[in-house]
């Protein structure tokens, strides 16, 4: 991001728009929104100075809730959206709002790749193990034997480590948040905005419709995370190789400089035609 | 040079790889270049990536060539292995010659059948006379005194691209090129080139696609997002650096799905915005192209097309990409196509794409071929047009702002992030005017009623077609058919027929008005294009009342058009 | 219930989230249809996942009904809150009754502006007397009694739905229903139904996504990938464990990219295979597509269309993805797509699109649509037909086996992994008979033109189109439309006009020769579609000479078409 | 897979087509071709049982090169056809070839979810750390210095680890092999091909012609790997996080329960209409 010293202070309320989110009573999404603008605030950035992306999910409706430019693309497709439109655009600040299924299932190509080039973007991924949206199909988060129509009995399938995959992709800070907790959320959300390069936060976020066993089971699990943040790939590796999902903080800082290509020069096209020229 | 030769030859050179057949093309095509002589030059691979078999197409003319002609005048062969790959690319005639080394056995059998004169030359033998002497060179020489071009200019241009810094290369290579031409000196020639008119024209040396890239850089584009894919990888490759002396940068994105998303939000940012693909990407890209239609976001797509369907030939050309650039969209989804005619159009079509992207706020395929774009001419340097990237931007003003308001033209002003009370959110769910989702049928109809006008209000003026001659008979064509008709409609002509030519550059929206005022008087309307299915044909007829008879001519790559093949068409439909 | 009422009656309940609105209709089919009265159900809701408003649209008929009405006879609101969001799909007459609880306050403008009359019962007040009761219950017990259904049949259809182990919730409902039907018996009756004629056939309820569904696992489907996607998921989910029973499996992909290159490995290995979408999942299947199409590789994609272009509106519906259907790929990709015509037909069409499939080793797309695909029917039990998947295989013979082979019917045996000789590479790239890669144009030309025929020879027999009627004004249209057209044509038909309907099934390849004979003494030709830019007209217009003067009738969703709009267009065209 | 129980010996030229590569001579594949051959003769497997199928670039050209059934797909979506033929026809033994543009590139969704799905394939990536087919650009394994036309200079961008992030998405066998030892690449394809569920093998396999460093430069830092391969998750993400890309053999097996799922039952469709039926 770029810190901007900007001279009035700003109340979270400047970063919420008009437009009635369309979450069931209860959704874990709403905290996330209000934490959001709980960070946003916090950082005083100017509202249009800051862009939300997000692909398609109840959580990527989150741009239109918020008073800031937005972008609701495509099913899967926000990361890449938000590099052309960060690195077009390097003075704005850039936030990636996901689920588990856009971020994990369909966008998982994005995902490896946002985080190996390492662009200045704040990928927040409200995890709900499951396709709220579509009503209810398992997500590469979703436990094996969790029951679903289109899988009766579960899939059989174990979840995957999102937060290794970021690491062993080039992710410059990995954090964990529950939506439960908003001003723990909004914090790490300031601190991912203020950490260089592509910073993931995966956030716990339930959903109380199709997954009514998250929001008191959830609670149980959650805890802030015992070990300190690290910037050690290797051990790094193993520790989120090896939680169970439910640690909360920041587990990775890194030290990779974004990449943010640069023009070398601003010269008139017309110099290219010597190229041509017999 | 004599003036008494031919106003076009066509010359081949073809041999294994390492060779240097593609070499030594380049340094004729320079070389005719510097006499002043229009040229195109294409080439043709075998299926390896290295170390394959290889054909230098070219040809050079007094006025501009954009196509190939009907035969090759001269066959040159460094080898013979596997050129018969080639044969149907390389049609040669009785008064075609064939200069072979006697060590490279015997001709196939394609040239055999084509009762070409055949003539040998100790290419090998008198390679090895020149200490690092190379064959290539000696071909070169012996090609050149074949076809009355003077020796010094293939010295020259060797000298030139060799470069300064070898000057015992640029020796070595004078002297087999001195030795190839004196070789061939003793033979009987065949057609010979007549030297050009005074050269009083800039002229460019360039391939469609680089023109393509240049012409988006003039129109405005800032920023590129990409995915290697033959034949449009050297868009990329060629911007790549240029694009950041003017002020933009090229990302190379992980897959297609990338790039296009990649573009749609650099575009969003206020960048002027493109990409390069073939097929297969341009499949990739069309969920998300629907996305800029839906949020109005302007962007340029470029589709170098190769033989399809599915991932087909990639280094050879077609005309069928056709029906996915216009009718691939989900949904009613209206863009605009754009296509360049040849080489040279290249350059305005990629500055008009633009220009329309950023104007009507909406994705531009621009359809150029294979065979366009991985051609490289001798030109004439194009005319400079105005079009440059003119987006309606919002400065502020009525609250709250109306991203998607309906204004009479359609189109309406774009806030870009970072502007003051324009925030919105720009979206591919059915939206009201200020952008705000809603399912409500009347927003739907508004928002679909407003796409479709500012397509249909726009004024594309005369660029829409390139329009030449008149007569009762019309050839209705696009795309890279365009320059051999054109030929072929000048022997026509010279031969006393009537015969108007309408090459579309905008494919779509279809201009029905335009055409029918265009088809004013033709009795007879004959539609060519190289596709198997008679897209361009099936367009055509699905949107516009052309006149009087209509005679489809089609049929697929890989094989371009030749003018007597299109002379052919004309002379049976009527003439 | 009296033999005088009308031959169909049209119901709406409205409700905000979790008031049952939804289990009160389906309650309400499964007593009409009890009853022996055919059925159809629609929903609608506002964007919350849940908790927002919610309509449940019913229609009941003598006949089979498979669209909706012109307008409601009867609007029962459990409460008013956001309902006008529905307005434009409620419509209401000076004829319609419409019952609303005092307490949920003014009726809002467009049932007020209706002139609809409204009656007051207390379903709140009612409900609460009743220890557990439902508002929806008593409601629904008040719309019965109006609309002349015995209380009977709802009490019955409750107890069926509840389920033997909850007698107490049954008897709740039971009492609810009786203080509605009692409330309502002393109003002024609006519209009633007639009893129906004996119930003698067989009678199913069913929706197009279930009937899509098993007219697969019948056609001989055994493997299924998809990713969920409204509206569509439905036949995933239906599929998932029925498909099990029958030595099937079904597995969820990734993306769309996935499923559909699943189902190409899988249909390699033998199994027929499908997949089901929308818009948006298409669009990413188009590359994959046309690998199937250059691969010669059997499969079925669903696609349940709902108002485009890109995200649109998920929950609505609209013809509007036939464009990409038919033209959508890259290259020329000739491939088959049906389209059903209603709920019934889609166990006729997946069951054909499967046959077709594996009969001419192609990709096959089905368009379904939102209207069709998540309306539950109440139908005539559908007839057997004999399609099952007939693929051509090869067991053993020629060697070396030649997986392309040039067959005068286009198609050749296909070997299956696992036989022994009939080892060969699928391939996308342009091959020869053998399958391996060439870029020779005999052999590209050989392969397009191998692909085409085998679509053109096959006899696609009566069921390419549903012809019904004659006279010298013939409506030609598609899928969904289909329905509320033979409405309106039956209707004309009472009035003494003669038009013939022909509704395709068959959409491409097209058939000029079969059309045309349906067409022979027609002089006058409507074209119907549910799109914004008349895709299906433009399309015929491409592929076929309509005779007489052609007026293409189009507009785009959410808005279904109703009997009297098509009325209109009929009238207007010179009825 | 499934081993057979042959009664006949087979020989690698048995599985080999007749259609001649179109490889660069010196093409690091040309080996693999060969280690493919050697290892299937091993496993004595018919070769109309065994399916080879990829996507596009040099190495997907691989199939027509074998004499089994194979299919050549397009770029980048091999392991889904892979996938959808292994589970439809569990009988067949499914090799997947891919190069590191097609697999980890534009392929990199498919490898997160095959991963995770652990149906029963061998993956073999031929990374020869550049997009050959099309003549030279940088792939995600591309040294960030490496100069390319496309890339001038360099895309600055770290490779990432497809190694660790197999492992995070749930594969159940990970090697390292390279083409230039052709006997012990055959010895790691047999095992993988052996070991259940997902089996992934990245075969270092040079290209001459567009990374000519390469085949002199590598054979110095290769070496077989000092550490005994691993079945525990948390010391083998450690392990391949910080491995410099040249330790050869098996590096991590798992013992996860390959994916298959089966029918229930074998009834005729007929019997679903009960469901409708009133
Ligand atoms: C290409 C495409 N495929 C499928 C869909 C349907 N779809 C919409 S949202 C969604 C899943 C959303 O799950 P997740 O990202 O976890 O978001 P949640 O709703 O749980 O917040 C799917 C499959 C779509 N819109 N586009
Ligand atoms: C959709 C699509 N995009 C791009 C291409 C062009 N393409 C062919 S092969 C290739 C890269 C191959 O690289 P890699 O997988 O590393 O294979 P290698 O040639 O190096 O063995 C690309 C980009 C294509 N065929 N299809
Ligand atoms: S369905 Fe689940 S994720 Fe979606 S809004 Fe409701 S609670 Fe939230
Ligand atoms: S270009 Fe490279 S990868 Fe391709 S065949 Fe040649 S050496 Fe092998
Ligand atoms: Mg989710
Ligand atoms: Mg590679």
């Amino acid at each position: 991001m770029n810190i901007q010293n900007n001279e009035r202070a700003f109340k979270p309320a400047e970063y919420k728009s008009a437009v009635k989110p369309v979450w069931c009573p209860g959704c874990g999404d709403h905290s996330v929104l209000l934490s959001i603008q709980r960070a946003l605030a916090e950082l005083a950035l100017p509202p249009e100075e800051v862009a939300v992306v997000s692909g398609i999910g109840c959580s990527s409706r989150i741009p239109a809730y918020t008073n800031c430019y937005g972008f609701h693309g495509v099913h899967g497709r926000s990361l890449a959206l938000a590099t052309g439109l960060k690195v077009a655009r390097p003075d704005l600040t850039v936030l990636v709002a996901s689920g588990d299924g856009d971020g994990f299932s369909i966008g998982g190509n994005h995902f490896l790749h946002a985080c190996r080039r390492n662009v200045d973007l704040t990928y927040i991924v409200m995890d709900n193990r499951i396709y709220g949206m579509t009503k209810g199909q398992p997500s590469p988060t979703t436990e094996p034997d969790w029951d679903t129509a289109i899988a009766p009995g579960g899939t059989g399938l174990s979840p995957f480590h999102p937060l290794v995959i970021a690491l062993a992709s080039g992710a410059n800070y990995i954090a964990r948040a529950f939506s439960g907790d908003i001003s723990g959320c909004a914090k790490l959300i300031v601190d991912a905005i203020r950490s260089p390069g592509f910073s993931f936060v995966q956030i716990l976020s339930p959903c109380v419709t199709f997954r009514p066993d998250q929001q008191k089971g959830w609670k149980d699990f959650i805890r802030p995370a015992m070990v300190p943040e690290t910037d050690d790939h290797g051990r790094a590796a193993r520790r989120l190789m090896t939680d169970d999902g439910f640690n909360i903080g920041v587990l990775f800082r890194g030290a990779r400089p974004p990449y943010q290509p640069q023009p070398l020069d601003h010269r008139d096209p017309s110099h290219l035609e010597a190229e041509f020229v017999l | 040079m004599t003036q008494t030769g031919q106003e076009t030859i066509s010359v081949v050179l073809t041999g294994s790889g390492g060779a240097g057949v593609m070499t030594a093309g380049q340094t004729l095509l320079d070389a005719a270049a510097s006499l002043g002589l229009y040229g195109l030059m294409t080439r043709s691979t075998g299926p390896q990536i290295r170390g394959g078999e290889a054909a230098a197409l070219l040809r050079f003319g007094r006025r501009p060539v954009l196509s190939h002609g009907d035969r090759f005048d001269l066959l040159v062969a460094l080898d013979f292995e596997n050129i018969s790959r080639f044969g149907a690319e390389i049609p040669l005639g009785a008064s075609s010659v064939v200069i072979a080394d006697p060590a490279a056995g015997d001709p196939p059998e394609f040239v055999v059948a084509s009762g070409a004169r055949i003539v040998h030359v100790e290419l090998a033998k008198l390679a090895k006379t020149i200490p690092g002497g190379r064959i290539s060179m000696v071909a070169l020489g012996a090609l050149a005194q074949m076809i009355g071009l003077p020796e010094s200019a293939i010295v020259g241009a060797v000298a030139a691209s060799v470069g300064k810094k070898k000057p015992d290369a640029i020796v070595t290579s004078e002297k087999a090129v001195a030795l190839g031409a004196a070789a061939a000196a003793t033979l009987t020639p065949g057609a010979r080139i007549a030297a050009p008119d005074r050269l009083d024209s800039e002229r460019w040396s360039i391939t469609g696609n680089e023109a393509t890239g240049y012409g988006a850089i003039k129109g405005g584009i800032r920023f590129v997002a990409g995915y290697p894919i033959t034949p449009a990888t050297e868009i990329l490759e060629w911007m790549a650096p240029t694009l950041r002396q003017c002020g933009g940068v090229l990302v190379q994105a992980e897959d297609e799905l990338a790039s296009i998303n990649m573009i749609i939000g650099s575009s969003f940012g206020g960048a002027p915005s493109l990409t390069a693909t073939a097929g297969p990407g341009l499949s990739l890209m069309i969920e998300s192209l629907g996305l800029a239609v839906a949020s109005e976001t302007p962007l340029v797509v470029v589709d170098v097309m190769r033989s399809g369907p599915s991932t087909g030939i990639a280094t050879k050309s077609e005309q069928s990409d056709l029906n996915i650039a216009v009718n691939g969209l989900h949904g009613d989804a209206p863009h605009v196509v754009v296509a360049p005619t040849d080489v040279s159009d290249c350059l305005l079509t990629a500055q008009w794409a633009t220009h329309l992207a950023e104007s009507l706020q909406t994705p531009v395929i621009m359809l150029s071929d294979q065979s366009i774009g991985q051609a490289r001419a001798i030109i004439d340097r194009p005319e400079d047009v105005a079009f440059t990237a003119t987006r309606d931007i919002w400065t502020g003003g009525e609250s709250p702002y109306l991203r998607y308001g309906l204004t009479d033209s359609g189109v309406s002003a774009m806030a870009i992030p970072g502007t003051p009370g324009g925030q919105h959110t720009a979206d591919g769910l059915t939206h009201n005017e200020r952008g705000t989702p809603s399912s409500q049928a009347h927003d739907h109809v508004a928002q679909l009623d407003k796409r479709q006008r500012k397509l249909e209000n726009f004024d594309y003026s005369d660029h829409w077609a390139e329009i030449d001659g008149d007569g009762e008979i019309a050839v209705v064509t696009w795309g890279s058919s365009t320059a051999p008709i054109r030929e072929a409609i000048a022997a026509a002509r010279d031969r006393g027929a009537k015969i108007k030519l309408i090459a579309l550059r905008l494919i779509a929206p279809a201009q029905p008005q335009k055409l029918a005022a265009a088809l004013a008087g033709v009795k007879r309307v004959l539609v060519i294009e190289q596709s198997h299915s008679g897209q361009f044909w099936r367009y055509l007829r699905a949107h516009y009342d052309l006149p009087g008879e209509v005679t489809p001519i089609f049929r697929s790559g890989p094989l371009p058009f030749r003018p007597g093949e299109i002379g052919g068409y004309l002379a049976h439909g009527g003439l």
